[in-house]
This record gives structure tokens, sequence and C-alpha cells, in this order.
């Protein structure tokens, strides 16, 4: 495989095989347009369905029942909810940094994997905008937090973190969601004009806008994407940066710490990428793409896990450092019994996931054999909501007096509802396989293109 | 039979590869045509350009209503702190205005990724579901490997048989009348 | 139905089962109510009508409500007036009466507060000896056990729902008969009763039937002694506990615990000196806790060790540090020297302590008859049993006690009560005895019932109902006066009979006033007891030691789930008991807390759960007696019953018992699991000596926030922790003030307890002998409050007067406030804990001036801000300024000691900013910044080794 | 004569929608539009409609009590039925006693009356409807205002014209607080508390200021959350 970058920018790696652009249209529109697909690929979205009724199912428990029936005290009075939104919100950056970011960048080895990396950020952004409302004493007051017109007066308090949050969350939703149906315009109007039945060219052609390739259009549609990658990514470092705020603006030991923000960034992307190869590895596999998704994607996303991971390893050191050098008794009692106390146990599998398993990926080897990085992104992406479950939850039980110092235990429901919204994220990812391009086509034309040039 | 000048919406050509097109674009221009547009699979640098388009006030407008984002929730925050109720909340001054800037920014984001989508759908006239080019037989947006050049009818030197020859000579693969 | 805001309909349909009501008319309407009120207030239905004294217009509500159930259908929110105005009751007005509440036959004085007919909460009565304005839990609780669902409501023959009627018919047949033998073969069992109408009606039965046989079952009875002492607290410089735990139990601790307190009141203005404090105990205790010196010993060497100290009194040289110190102390006193007895020591420990006591008699305490609490010749269970066994007895009268529960195991009380012919059960449950009966007949509640009780200094005080028995309850005087063949008097006219020397003037002032002149005890000087040589105790490998549950009495309250969920004040325990010992004790055993114990008496084995409690004596474990009582049908039994370990002749300490690990574990529920201050600067103490060096108490920390201006009242509070005693009734007001749940064991297992108030206990230095110290964490209405700020809904914001104001229905639950709280003071609403839809009458104890709070909702303490908002709405109308000590909060009311200040701040006279000038005053994690409106005064002690000139 | 290539063979026809279908879209795109700029209006006016505080809706009652015929013809004072009021939170209902004092003289026995004839009978009370309803986490309190200026009529509106009564205010908490933010317009002197045709005389804004004076009207504390929830 090429190794050497050439100086144009463009690295022939990334677009193995030599299809005609027709043959790429074909080969990648032909998993939306197939008649049927393969059974193993319906047992696999039943599978995941069925975990995501559970989700379903526990959530309408929980409110009908009340919010007592999750882990929750008063030390500890938030739990696997929060965790949850944190966790997933991380992962939905990946796609937004590889669509976005990526794209400012020129890198055109995000062609052939923007696409599925939205659509993932979307589900994952979806899905963590969720439980912060399931969180609620109230859910059906959610709409509080925003200013309203109406007869009872008081508004929102602007200083919460968490007002910052539902605009933040709000914003990253819509933004991601234009960006990706952007993206998609295009390549609708190709499903449109290859679709064989009425019914396809129909809704396909709705959604394609009547999408026609004029240039003038190409020549806005280029402007405005660029303009939208350009507002996406100081949103996305903003979201989890906010995110951080609802700890660090409190006062409790293990939560009140300014490395947070660039840390949970990182952390972001760090199991952001993490499910994107989560993702990648099955797709290339079973719908035969190793032509577009190759190895040296996988190599590339390796690489950005072992950057982010180690500024994430770096913020480990340093809360650690800071809890001992500020010298605070809170501070620094927190951080022992996050090493030595009741949930010990977390905080050391955590390292163990999250820096342990990340030296790998300084070897080739190992970026490059796809199903080993496949273990080790489930490896990560597990420390990662870990992480997250040690700073949220352990913190809380032991902060300031004694006296109320209490641990939770999480329960049924908890579990139910993680596992659940997992079952449930790759159902909607099956569903997004089967009805839309995971790739864009036309990008991934262009490159072709600009390869053929190139030569 | 020949559809008349008045019924057909132009002469579209299909060419081969985008150096094609761009050559034919190039072509059309210097005969002096003006009611020119072209159809590609995917953006190709400098063809609109050649075409004679090519500049976009969207970054203006992007700009602008991003800042109105910004000013708009800012005010907001304030009315609704110092003048609607204001209230004591953890002795806090009633204008804490660097806790104001977080919503400031995500509206700033926004208000201006609304206006770069809806900009671009607004500037390119979409959504458009019915249009004429569609009649063509040989357009197609399946393959991506068709490059298309169309001289609209309502052009002053409109002439179907010269045009059919002159893009003829640019090897075009397939040129049509393109029907209202 | 009118249309109003929707979001607020929303809130109403969600808030339905728990609405608040403005008014008890409207609470009416609900059908589940009206279920009750059919139910329960047959006997105001049948009785309303007539008469216009105050009762009648409590029966007048009554039927007022009975009949505004029925307006249920309309779709609009149902009004009723009432048909006649009830005088001197206005709709929306609370009604303060005084009356006294029954505590082990005692007389404790309180002023209740009802609304529209409803006694809703308690208060001490400043004029009553035995209260002096304070209260404990227990009494808090009463308006609890009131409206407690699980209490007997009809007469019961066999299981049939029977009359009253039927009931005196009965009597009346049985008296026929006994009347030709004298009495003979009718047995009265009843608990302690100081009652003196009680003794009038007892006399004229033993006079109508000389062969009828009283029996006292007092389960909780101490040594029996010809005196009671009543300390002086202000006169003792040095006051030394022989295992007496003054401050947490017996009749007059209200009172012991105010005294005590003042007399270690220390003030950099005022008072410089304080008493000393000797405890020599073997079970933790309240008065252990607050001792400046602490000796342990295990119960079986208790006689020995003061024998010890005895003759080192006369020798004037201890063998040990606290000896020594006593000695030399009680030298310097001179007859400024107290020793108080425990009331379960042996008579041993009594003569010595009335002995040591001689010089100073008359200075530090002056000696009383004790306050008859039977008839002069009751006989014990023992009799009963044996007179049962011959066939004396035929026919028993069971007056408000409950035999099975509290029997000892060498007495089969079961078998007993099957071979009398007839029994007859009185009482507030069907319990087990009551199950046995062949007549059952509920008991009044205290607050129903009219009558008279004696205070532990025997001054006598009215019984008064707030409100007509909710159920066919009779006062023990009107079984009583059946027996004497009168049927008709109510036990308001044999109250009065008693008291027919009063005029109705005097009668009338004795109601207002809520004790009766001139009714103390005189008092008396008695003889030396004979000091018997102290009785080789064999010692056993561990001692097994039963004491009182503080709360619930040896079982009386048993169904009071009020005071079943209020910690413990030491052990912090809650919905249960267990074997608690020391850790070392632990160790030898080889029990970690949760662990199951096996006690074995001969036959007898009982397992409880370990508790590992500091603070208990060496090789010794401790079992609270009063759980495990089963009170009716649809009550569920807490705890374990540890009456069956008893013996003739041990009720104590239990000779011969083995203690060893069992198999398996116990549930322990606690609301404080850590007990350690981890070295962070949270109770402060300073010493007596050091008090004059302090400066004036630390300044506010710097804020970069401008200040708010306060232009009202700025409400602060001060709490002494050198007075707090721990006793944990400001937690019980609290709760009865404000309208908390109570949640449950599986609630409180998993930490969602719901005191708004809390006390915190730590243990200070070495567990197998520690310093106990006591801390209230009331909301500390921080003026920077962190809990603010992150509010996203603004429901938790300031006042203008400086209250964390909780704005229960704009919360959404977020909790962030309670996760950014450092106090954790704030509760949240995890479920829907209240809930009426069950027509429970627990629904009447609602305190209609607070929100009652929905699932879903954080709540916490507003310094009683309905109390805050009553007092401002008088000063608008009057436009007269809030004077200072005219808002009291439920807790600085209810404290014993008075440890609690509270008032404006902004006004340098008042009793709390005095406190807050004080050296030793300083706030909690103040270094946070959060600028606490509630502060502390540091624990002032006065350990012998502190001494420097002073002492 | 376009020659069609291999090149577009197979490829269906392009064209999928009518030319009607883009007027369609548009419509349905600016209908949105438009509706999105709407909602808030919509809102603000929904909540403050009649329908919604439920104003002016006379509510059936056990006995069709006039206030029109005993405060507007009759003449009775408040107080005379709401005794409460001055020094209560509740200005309390009259019990059916009080009605009889009068009825047990004249129309003793009217039809209409029997309702109360009846209760007075039974000893049991009429239920009436409640009218002004507030929710059960408003805390409010009739003695405080009263003594302080506002009078019946600013709430209650004019009782003398209700034959059968209604709610005259929207009650909501916007409307509670724009008084207690300036109660000024709203006072009136002790002597008009209770009169149902008060109209100020003379400088509108010199009376409002001297009231607040004279009642010693701080409105910094009246907008603490616990002046009304609790």
């Amino acid at each position: 495989m090429a190794e050497a970058m050439r100086s144009d920018g463009i690295d022939p790696a990334v677009l193995a095989g030599n299809e005609s652009n027709r043959a790429i249209a074909a080969e990648i529109a032909a998993i939306p347009l197939a008649p049927k697909l393969p059974r193993r690929f319906w047992w696999g979205f039943a599978a995941f369905f069925t975990i995501g009724l559970l989700f379903l199912g526990c959530v309408s428990y929980l409110l009908a029942a009340g919010i007592g029936t999750i882990g929750l005290n008063v030390p500890a009075a938030w739990g696997f909810l929060i965790v949850n939104t944190v966790w997933w919100i991380g992962i939905g950056h990946a796609g937004t940094l590889i669509s976005a970011v990526l794209l400012l960048m020129r890198q055109n080895w995000r062609n052939s994997i923007n696409r599925f990396a939205e659509a993932m950020t979307l589900m994952a952004v979806a899905l963590a905008g969720t439980f912060p409302i399931l969180h609620l004493g109230r859910p059906q007051y959610f709409y509080w937090l925003l200013p309203l017109p109406v007869t009872h007066m008081p508004w929102p308090n602007w200083r919460s973190p968490l007002v910052w949050d539902f605009f933040a969350i709000a914003t990253y939703i819509i933004v991601s969601l234009l960006f990706w149906f952007m993206g998609l315009v295009p390549d609708l109007a190709i499903l449109r004009d290859r679709a064989k039945s009425r019914g396809k060219q129909r809704i396909y052609g709705f959604f394609a806008l009547g999408w026609r390739g004029s240039a003038y259009h190409w020549h806005r549609y280029r402007i405005a994407y660029y303009l939208l990658a350009a507002l996406a990514t100081p949103l996305v470092v903003s979201v989890h940066s906010v995110i951080s705020l609802d700890f660090t603006s409190a006062i409790i030991p293990g939560y009140h710490s300014t490395i947070f923000p660039p840390y949970f960034v990182a952390g972001a992307l760090y199991s952001g990428f993490a499910m994107v190869i989560t993702i990648a590895v099955p797709l290339r596999h079973f719908f035969g793409l190793e032509d577009f998704i190759t190895l040296k994607h996988l190599d590339n996303a390796g690489k950005v896990m072992l950057a982010s991971g180690a500024v994430v390893a770096y913020g480990y050191l340093c809360e650690s450092f800071f809890a001992w050098y500020s010298g605070d008794q809170f501070e620094r009692y927190m951080m022992w019994n996050r090493m030595f106390g009741d949930y010990a146990w977390t905080f050391w599998f955590m390292l163990a996931c999250n820096v342990g398993t990340l030296q790998l990926l300084w070897f080739k080897r190992a970026r490059t054999s796809p199903w080993l990085l496949f273990a080790l992104a489930f490896i990560i992406n597990t420390g990662m909501w870990v992480e997250r479950y040690v700073i949220v939850v352990t913190s809380l039980t032991r902060d300031f007096l004694p006296s109320s110092w209490q641990n939770v235990l999480p329960t049924w429901v908890d579990f139910g509802i993680l596992f659940g919204s997992l079952g449930l994220f790759f159902a909607m990812m099956f569903l997004f396989v089967r009805l839309l391009p995971l790739m864009t086509i036309f990008e991934v034309q262009e490159l072709k293109h600009e390869l053929k040039e190139a030569q | 039979m020949k559809p008349s000048e008045t019924e057909t919406h132009g002469l579209i050509a299909a060419f081969a590869t985008p150096e094609a097109l761009m050559k034919a674009a190039g072509r059309a221009r210097e005969r002096g045509f003006t009611r020119l547009d072209a159809f590609t699979p995917y953006p190709v640098e400098g063809l609109v350009e050649k075409l004679g388009g090519g500049t976009s006030r969207l970054p203006v407008y992007t700009f602008i209503s991003g800042a109105i984002g910004f000013f708009g929730i800012l005010a907001l925050q304030f009315y609704s702190v110092l003048i609607a109720y204001p209230i004591d909340v953890g002795g806090r001054p009633l204008a804490s205005w660097p806790a104001f800037l977080v919503p400031g920014f995500e509206c700033t984001i926004l208000g201006a990724a609304f206006t770069a989508f809806f900009g671009m759908l607004v500037g390119n006239r979409l959504p458009r579901l019915y249009h004429p080019v569609f009649n063509a037989q040989s357009f197609s947006f399946a393959g991506g490997d068709r490059f298309y050049l169309l001289i609209a009818s309502d052009d002053p030197r409109y002439d179907r048989t010269k045009l059919r020859r002159m893009l003829h000579r640019l090897d075009a693969l397939a040129i049509e009348e393109v029907l209202e | 139905m009118p249309v109003t805001d929707k979001d607020m309909r929303e809130e109403l349909a969600a808030a339905e089962p728990a609405r608040f009501w403005r008014s008890l008319e409207e609470r009416a309407r609900t059908p589940a109510f009206r279920r009750m009120l059919d139910a329960e207030f047959p006997e105001i239905a049948e009785r309303y009508a007539t008469a216009t004294d105050r009762r009648t217009a409590l029966k007048l509500l009554g039927a007022s409500l009975l009949m505004a159930g029925m307006g249920t259908a309309k779709a609009a929110e149902g009004i009723a007036p009432y048909v006649e105005q009830p005088e001197n009751l206005v709709p929306g007005e609370p009604q303060f009466y005084a009356s006294t509440l029954n505590e082990r036959g005692y007389g404790m004085g309180v002023i209740v507060e009802a609304h529209e007919g409803r006694p809703t909460k308690i208060e001490g009565n400043p004029n009553h000896p035995a209260s002096l304005g304070g209260t404990d839990p227990i009494m808090q609780a009463a308006a609890f056990s009131l409206y407690e669902p699980t209490r007997s409501r009809t007469v019961l023959k066999g299981n049939e729902v029977a009359t009253w009627g039927a009931f005196q018919a009965e009597v009346a047949e049985l008296r026929e008969r006994a009347l030709l033998q004298g009495g003979a073969g009718i047995g009265v069992v009843i608990g302690p009763n100081t009652s003196l109408t009680l003794q009038r009606l007892f006399s004229q039965l033993q006079q109508a039937m000389p062969a009828l046989r009283f029996y006292l079952s007092d389960p909780l009875a101490g040594t029996p002694r010809p005196y009671a002492v009543l300390p002086h607290f202000d006169e003792a410089k040095i006051v030394v506990s022989l295992g007496a735990d003054f401050l947490g139990e017996g009749p007059g601790r209200l009172a012991a615990a105010r005294g005590f307190a003042d007399s270690r009141r220390v003030r950099a203005g005022g008072q410089r000196t304080m008493s000393r404090l000797y405890c020599l105990e073997s079970i933790a205790s309240l008065t252990g806790a607050k001792a400046d010196s602490h000796l342990l010993v295990r119960p079986s060497a208790m006689d020995e060790t003061v024998a010890r100290l005895a003759t080192a009194m006369q020798s004037g040289t201890g063998d040990d540090a606290f000896t020594t110190a006593l000695v030399r102390d009680a030298r310097a006193a001179g007859n400024g020297l107290l020793f108080i007895a425990g009331e379960r020591e042996s008579a041993f420990v009594h003569a010595t302590a009335q002995r040591l006591n001689q010089p100073s008699a008359g200075i530090t305490h002056t000696l009383i008859a004790p306050v008859a609490t039977a008839p002069a010749d009751s006989g014990s269970l023992y009799d009963l049993v044996t007179d049962i066994g011959v066939g004396a007895i035929t026919s028993l009268f069971v007056l408000d006690c409950d035999l099975m529960h509290s029997a000892p195991a060498d007495l089969d009380v079961g078998a007993a009560l099957e071979h009398v012919s007839s029994l007859y059960h009185h009482g507030l449950h069907v319990d087990e005895t009551a199950r046995k009966a062949d007549w059952h007949v509920p008991a009044t509640h205290d607050l129903e019932s009219w009558g008279d009780l004696r205070a532990f200094d025997g001054t006598a005080s009215i019984v008064q109902p707030l409100i007509a028995p909710l159920y066919q309850g009779r006062t023990i005087a009107e079984l009583a006066a059946a027996l004497t063949g009168d049927f008709v008097s109510s036990s308001l006219d044999l109250t009065r009979a008693t008291w027919a020397q009063l005029d109705d003037a005097g009668w009338r002032e004795a109601l207002k006033r809520g004790v009766i002149a001139d009714t103390a005890a005189p008092a008396i000087t008695a003889p030396p007891l004979a000091e018997i040589a102290n009785p080789v105790q064999e010692a056993a490998q561990i001692d097994v030691v039963l004491t009182p549950d503080p709360f619930l009495d040896g079982g009386t309250h048993a169904a009071n789930l009020f005071l079943t969920e209020l910690p413990r004040p030491l052990t912090k325990l809650v919905w249960g008991n267990a074997a608690e010992l020391a850790p070392a004790t632990a160790q030898t055993l080889g029990v970690a807390t949760g662990d199951l114990i096996e006690i074995g008496i001969d036959k007898q084995v009982l397992a409880l759960p370990a508790f590992i409690s500091p603070g208990q004596a060496p090789d010794t474990v401790v079992v609270p007696l009063g759980f495990g009582r089963w009170t009716g049908e649809d009550s569920d039994t807490v705890g374990t019953n540890a009456f069956p370990l008893r013996r003739r002749g041990n009720a104590w300490l239990l000779a011969g018992a083995r203690v060893k690990k069992g198999q398996g574990s116990g549930r322990i529920i606690t609301t404080q699991e850590h007990h350690a201050m981890e070295g962070r600067d949270i109770v402060r103490d300073v010493p007596l000596a050091a008090i004059a060096d302090e400066g004036p108490s630390a300044q506010e920390p710097p804020s970069l926030y401008p200040p708010y201006e306060m232009p009202e009242e700025a409400w602060g509070m001060s709490i002494d922790l050198t007075a707090c005693i721990g006793c944990n009734a400001c937690v019980a007001a609290c709760q009865a003030e404000n309208n908390s749940p109570v949640v449950g064991p599986d609630e409180m297992a998993v930490g969602h307890d719901m005191h708004w108030l809390r006390v915190d206990r730590y243990y200070a230095g070495d567990p197998e002998a520690p310093e106990t110290v006591f801390q209230p964490v009331p909301c500390m209405q921080c003026e920077d409050a962190p809990c603010e700020v992150v509010c996203p809904v603004n429901a938790t914001v300031h006042t203008h007067d400086g209250l964390n104001a909780q704005v229960y229905n704009r919360c959404v639950g977020t909790r962030y406030c309670s996760q950014n709280c450092p106090y954790k003071v704030r509760r949240f609403n995890f479920f829907q804990y209240q809930d009426f839809d069950e027509g429970s009458p627990l629904s009447l104890l609602m305190n209609p001036n607070v929100s009652v709070r929905e699932r879903g909702v954080m709540e916490k303490c507003t310094y009683c801000v309905q109390r805050i908002s009553a007092a401002r709405i008088q000063s608008e109308i009057s436009d007269q300024p809030i004077a200072d000590g005219a808002v009291q909060t439920a807790c600085q009311q209810a404290c014993p000691t008075r440890a609690i200040t509270f008032g404006n701040i902004k006004d340098k006279q008042s009793a709390v900013a005095r406190e807050k000038t004080e050296p030793h005053s300083y706030a909690l994690l103040e270094e946070l910044g959060t600028r606490p409106r509630t502060t502390y005064l540091a624990r002032v002690t006065n350990r012998p080794d502190e001494d420097k000139g002073n002492g | 004569m376009g020659r069609i290539g291999p090149y577009s063979k197979g490829n269906a026809v392009a064209q999928v929608f009518s030319s009607r279908a883009n007027q369609i879209v548009y419509f349905v795109l600016y209908g949105a539009l438009v509706l999105i700029i709407l909602s808030p209006t919509i809102w603000i006016v929904l909540d403050r409609s009649f329908y919604h505080t439920g104003q002016f809706y006379a509510l059936e009652q056990p006995a069709p009590f006039s206030h029109a015929h005993h405060v507007g013809e009759v003449g009775l004072d408040c107080r005379y039925c709401h005794q409460g009021v001055e020094t209560t939170a509740s200005a309390g209902l009259p019990a059916t006693e009080v009605c009889m004092t009068c009825h047990s003289q004249i129309f003793s026995d009217a039809p209409i009356l029997a309702p109360v004839r009846k209760s007075l009978a039974s000893g049991v009370p009429l239920v009436w409807n409640r009218v002004n309803s507030l929710p059960d986490f408003v805390f409010f309190n009739h003695a405080v205002h009263v003594n302080n200026g506002v009078g019946c009529v600013s709430c209650h509106g004019r009782v003398d014209e209700m034959p059968l009564t209604w709610q005259e205010m929207p009650l909501t908490m916007e409307w509670c607080l724009g008084c207690h933010r300036d109660p000024g317009p709203n006072l009136r002197p002790e002597s008009a508390e209770f009169s149902m045709d008060w109209q100020p005389v003379g400088d509108r804004k010199k009376l409002a200021s001297e009231l607040m004076a004279h009642f010693h009207i701080d409105t910094r504390t009246m907008t603490d959350c616990y002046a009304c929830h609790r």
C-alpha cells in the first residue's frame, strides 16, 4: 500500500481499486436500492432493536414510577443518566470532527467515512439529548428551561450550566442535522435517478429537493457547506466544554477543576473515533467496502485516537497532580478516595482501558489490523463510560461533610436504559445503512477525479 | 415533428469528462452565449466562472445573522434579569454577563448555520422538484460520469441547428432538445 | 370549573393526591377523605346538634365536615361554610390550647396548635415544670399517633364489632355478680399512671369491691426508692452521673436538660463559669456524650466501681484519672456536689449516691415523695399469673397495656390469659393482648380525652381534648367509672369532679395555663437507705444489658412510624433495633455491623443484627426494648422484641446470657454512615479556660460580588453546640411543622431520607472511650448560595430578607442544587411520598400553611418561612416592626436547652446578633465563601485536664 | 434528431414529479414559515385568553345568590357576610344562620331560598362553587391586602353589578405581580376599602405616592417568592 503522501496532499491509499465513477455510484447505491438485503442483516437489526425496546420499556417505567427507581440518593443525586449523556455526546463529536474539521483541513480521506460518522453523531446526540430530560424529577416541565412568554413569569436562570447545556445540545443537534442533510442532497439525487420503482424515485426525489447539479448550485453549495463546516468546528469544541461546565462550575471536590473542558473534548474525540471504528470495521467487512474504507482510514483513525487518548491520559495526570498540589484537604481526600476508596476498582479499570490499551496504538500493526482495532475501540469506549462514572458518581459520594457521605448503587432500570440506548443506537444505524448511501457518493467520485488528475 | 423554439427550454449536450465540458462552456462563451448552465455530478473547479457566474453574498448574510443571534439572545438575557424579573440569585450580580456569553455563542452558531443552509436553498431556488432539464432523455444524475451543458432557448443568439453543429464539433456524446 | 393557567392545571392534576388545602372544608371534597369521614366520624354524627361549649363547636366542625363530604359530585371546587359559626373558631386561623401528654404515666405539659379543629402541631408549655417550653420527639409525634391509621376504631366482642352500650351492659352485669363477693375474682391490670382522677376512681372501686385486685404492668420500672430527686443544676458545680441518663430519659429530663444547659452557657458578656459533668456509665447515653470526664464500666462491674469511688471520696485519693480528678474537684466544690444515680442501677448505687449527696441536700437537689403511678398495693405480673393459676382471677381488665409484648420469658402470660374466663382489653391498638381478649374497647388518644396527670415533681395539669374522639375511643377513667357503676359521666365530668376544689374561674385558669397551681409535691427528708454490701455479680464473658428505646418507650409508641423513622440520637439507627456493642467487643465476638448476634438464655435464643456503636462499655452488648410489637392487622412489626430475654430478678442486666456470632446478617438502616470528622474543621471545641483569650469571631471572607441590600429584616440563626444535647427534638419538630413525609425503611436504606434538619453525630478520640459531639445541620441559608446559581429554572432564589427560598411549584427536579450544596441539607421527593388516596386519617395531620410537596420536587429548610410570613403579614397590618423573638422556628421552639437562637441579625440588639458576636461563633465550612446565615457557637469544654486556674 | 447514445440506456426518466409539485411544495414551505413566526404570538394570546383564565364566566350556585341585589340594591356591606376579610387570610363565607337572620323575616318562604332553609333545618351546609379559585400552592391573605389599601373591587370587580358572581380578574401570576411591583395605582384610602364605586379625585400619581407612604408599602419584598409560595 502506497505510503508517501503526495505533494498535493492526496493519498492514493484512501481509495483503493480502480472502478469508474459509475461503478462507484452503483456499488454504494446498491445497498439502499437493493430490493432485499441478506437475512443476517435483518437478524442483526432485530437483535439490536430488541435491546432498543429495553430502553423504551425502562424509560416508560421510569416515567411512570418516578425518578426514585434509578440509583440515586442525596449525596449522589446524579447517576447513570448523566454519565450516559456525557458519553453519548462525546461519541457524537467524532462525526462532526471528521466531516467539518477534516473538511476544512482538506483531508480527503474523510470523504468515504464522513457520511456514516455524521449519522452516528446525529443518533448519539439525539439519544444524549433525552437523558437530561428523563433525569428530571418532573420531566413534563422540561420546557421551563426555555424563555417563554407565559403567564408564570420567572425566566430561566441564565447562570445555570444546565441552561447552557440546553442551548448547546439543541444547537448541536440542529447544526449536525443541517450539515448531514446538506451532504445528502446530491446523493439523494443520485438515488432518485438510479431508483427503479416509482415510489423510491418519488421519496428520494422529494428529499433531493430537485437537485440537478447545476454549476451555479454547486458553487453556492460549496460555499454554504464550508460555512457550515467552519461553524460546526467551534461548536463541537464548545459543546463538550459546556457539558464539562456542569461539573467545573460546581463546588464539589472532583467537579471543581479547570482542566475539564479540554480534557472532556479530547475524551469526546477519543471515544468518538473508537465508535467510528466500532461501526466502520463491520461495515467494510459485511458490505465489502474495503476499497472505500481502506486500512489507511483505520490507520488514521487509530492515530487520532492515539493523540486524543494521550491528551486524556494527561488529563488524568493533571487532575491527580492538582488535587495533591492544591493542598486542599477535600480535593486530596477525593482523589485518595477515587484511588483507594469504595469505588477504587472503577478508577483502575478506567486507567487500564483508556491508558493501558491505548499503548497498543503506537504500533502500525495494531492500527492496521481491523478486528484488533475493533476490539481496542470497544474496550476504550467502555473505559470512557467508566471515566464519566468515576467523575460523576464517586466524587459525589464523598463531599464536604462526612456525615452525609453515602454510597449509591445503580438499579436494573439504570442498566436497562444504558444498554437499551446502545441497542437503539445500533438499530438506528442499521436503518440508516438500509435507507441511505453510507458514503458520500459524489465526494468519492470527486476524489476519484482528483486522483486521476493528479496522476 | 420538431417542437417550436418557444416550447423548448433549450438545448442540452452531454460530455464524457469535465474537461470536455469546460472546453465547450468556454467555446459557448466566446461565441457570446449568455444563457448558459452546466450540470455536473460533483462540483468542478472554475466551471461557474467559465459560465460567467461565481459571486455569492451568502457569507455576508451568514455573518449578519450570526451577529443577530448573538446580540438577540444577549438582549433577551439582560432584559430578563434587569427589567422583567430582577432576582437575587446566589448573591451574584443581576447582570452576570460572563455567564450570558455561553447562550450568546450557541445562538451565534445557530443563527449563522440556519442562514448558511437556507440561504443556499433560497439562492438556488430549491426545492424545485420539477425542472425542464429532467425531461431530457439523456439527462441523468445517476452515473456520475456525464457532464451537461445547457444553452437556454431564450438566449438571443440561440439557433438550434448552428448549436447542434458547434456542440457536435466539441464531441458531445449526446445532443438533445429540452422541452419546457 | 373555571380554567386556570394550563401549566398550573397540569400541576394540580399531578399534585392531586398531595393537595395542600386552604381549609378543612375544601379538603373534605376528596372522595377519599369522605370515605374516611363516613367510616371515622359516626360518633360525631350521632352526637352533633346540641350545646354550645367549645367541645361541641368541635363536634359541629366534625358534622360540617361530614356533610361537606357529600358535596363532591360538583365539577367546581366546592366550599362549605358552617351552618352555625362555632364561637372562637375563625376559619383559617390556628387555635392554641394547653393540654397534657402522657409519657409513661407522667404529665408533659403542651400547647397544641389546631386548624379548624385538627390538632396539627405540639409545642411545649412554658408554664409546665416538665416542659418549660421545650419538647422531646415523643411529644412532637403525638399528633401523628392521633391520626395513625392502624388505631383501633370500634368496640370488639371477640372479633365481632360491638358497641360501647353493649360493653357497658356486660360490665353492669359482671358488676352485679362481683358485688356479691366484694369483687373477688376481678383483676385490673394498669400501666403506670399518675392521674388523680384514676386514683380517685380506683379507691372508690376498692371500697365497693375490697376483694378486687390491681396489678401494675410497668416493664420499664427502675429500682424502687422511697423518694425522688429533683436536681438544681444552677447550684451544682460538680455533677456526677452514676449510670444516670438524666438528659435522655425520665419524666423530668426536659427540665434537667434545661437546668444543665443553663449551668454551662458561657458567654463573653455574661456567665463565665460552667458546671463539670463526671459520667460513670455502661450504656452510651446523651448524658455520657455531654460529660467532661467519662468512665465506661461494664454493667456487672458498676456496683464495685461505685463502691471504690465512694471509698476514694473518703480517702481523698483515687486510683485512676477519673476518680482522682473527681475527688479533687469534689473537695473544691464543697456543697456544690450532685450525685445522680441511674433509674435502673442497683439499690446499692442509689444508697451510695444518697449518702454522698447528704451534705448538699437542699442545695444541689431536693427530695420529694415519689409521685404515685398505681394504687398502693398493686400486684406484679408474677402475682397476676399466680393468681390466675390458682383461679383467684376469673375476669380481668387490661387497661392500656400490652402484656403479651412485654412479658418476660419465664412467665407464660399467654397461657394465663387463656385461663381467664372473661378478659377485657382497653388500648389504642388491637394488639396481641387484645386478640386474646373477649372484649376490646378502643382507647382515646390524649388529644381526644379529658383527664389529668402529674408531672415528675407532682404538679398536676389537665388533659384537654383538641378534637372529639375520631373513633369509638374511651378513656381509662370512663372504664373505671363503669366498674364503679357510673355509666353516664363523661371523662370531663369525672375529671372535673376530681378537681371539685377548683371553682369555675380556677378551672378555666388551669385549662388556660396548662397547670394547676400549687400542686407540686413538697420536699421531704428521706432516711438514708441501707447500703446493702454490693452483691457479687458472676462476671459473664460478655454482659448483655437491656435498655428502653429512647423513642418507643418499651413499645407504647411502636405503631408511631414517625418515631420509628426518627434517627436514634446516638446510633442514628432507624426502622429497627440492633445489638449495640463497642468496636473491641465486636472484635472479640468476630462480628461486623449487620452480622447476626445470637443472645441465649436457657432455651431462649434471640438473633439481632450487630451494630458497632463506640461509647458502649467494654464486653457489653446493649439491646433496646420496645421493638417487635404487633399493633393490629394492617400494621407491620418493626425490629425485634427483646422482652423474652428477661427473667424474674434480672430485668435489665441479663445474668447468664450467652452471646455468640450467629448465621447470616440482618438489616441495619442508619442515616449516618461515617462517624469521624476526617480531620476537617466541622465541630469546633474551645476549652473554657481559652474562651476569654479568643478575640471576636472570624469576619466574613471577602467576596467579588457586590452586597445586596436588605431592606427588611435579615434572618439568621445561631446554634450553641455546648447547649445541644443531641436529643433530636428539633428534627421531630421540623418534620411535624413542615409536613415532611415518613418514607419507610426501604427508602431510608437507599438514602432517601426526608428530614430537613439533621443532627450530625461525630466520634472523636479513642473509639473504645470516644468523645461524642452533636451538630444540628439545618439549611445554612448561604448569602452566596451555591445551590441557587445552578438551578436552571430559578426555583431556588434569594429573598430580600436573606432567605434561600425554595419554590416547590417551580421546581423541575434537576437536583443540581443538592449536588452543589456543600452541606447536603436539601431533600428530594424521589417518589410520591405524600399520598392521601388511601383516605388515610394522616391527611388531617398536614399543616395548612406549608405546601405539600409532589413527586420530583426538591425541598429544604426555609427557616419556617410560613411563620416568618405570618409575622410579616401581621406587621404589615399593624405597621409595627417584627419584634425580636416574635418569629420562632419550629426547631428553636422545640429545643429543650434553647440551643437555637433565631432572629434579625441586622438588629444588633437581637439575641441572635449578640450570639453571633461571641468569640467562639463560627460558620460551617466558611472557607468555601458561601456566607452562611446559620452559624455555630463552638462547643465549650470543661475537661478536668484543661484546668488552668479556674475550676 | 438527437442521438441518444448507449450511455443513457436503461436510465429512468429523471423527471419524477409533475410541474404542479413545485407549487405544492412552495405552499407548504411558506405555510410552515408563517406558522413558525406566528406561534409565539398565538401562545401569548391563548395563555391570557378568558377561556384560559376563566374570567367572566358565572358559575351555577346551589342557590342563585345575587351580589347585584344584596350589595347593589340592598346595600349590604361586604363584611356583613365575609366577616374574616379584615382579620384573617380567608374572607370567609357566611354561615347559613347569617343568611337566615334576614331571610327568616323577608322572603321567608321564597322558593329560591329553599336550599338555604333546608340547610339550616338539616344542618347540612350549602356547598357553594368557588368562583375566584387560586392554585393550592398560592397562599393569598385577604387581611393584609384589605388593611393596606387594596379594595375589594380591585380584584373582585363590581360585584354589585353581578347577578351571578363571576371571576373579574385573570388571577395569573403575571397579574398579581403587576400590582405587587407597582401597587400605587390600585390603592385607595381606608374609607373607600369596601366602596363599590369609589373614584380617585385629583392627581392620580400624587394620590398613589401618598397612599404608598401612608400604608408603609415597600415593594422590594413584595416580589419575594415566599410572599405567595411557601
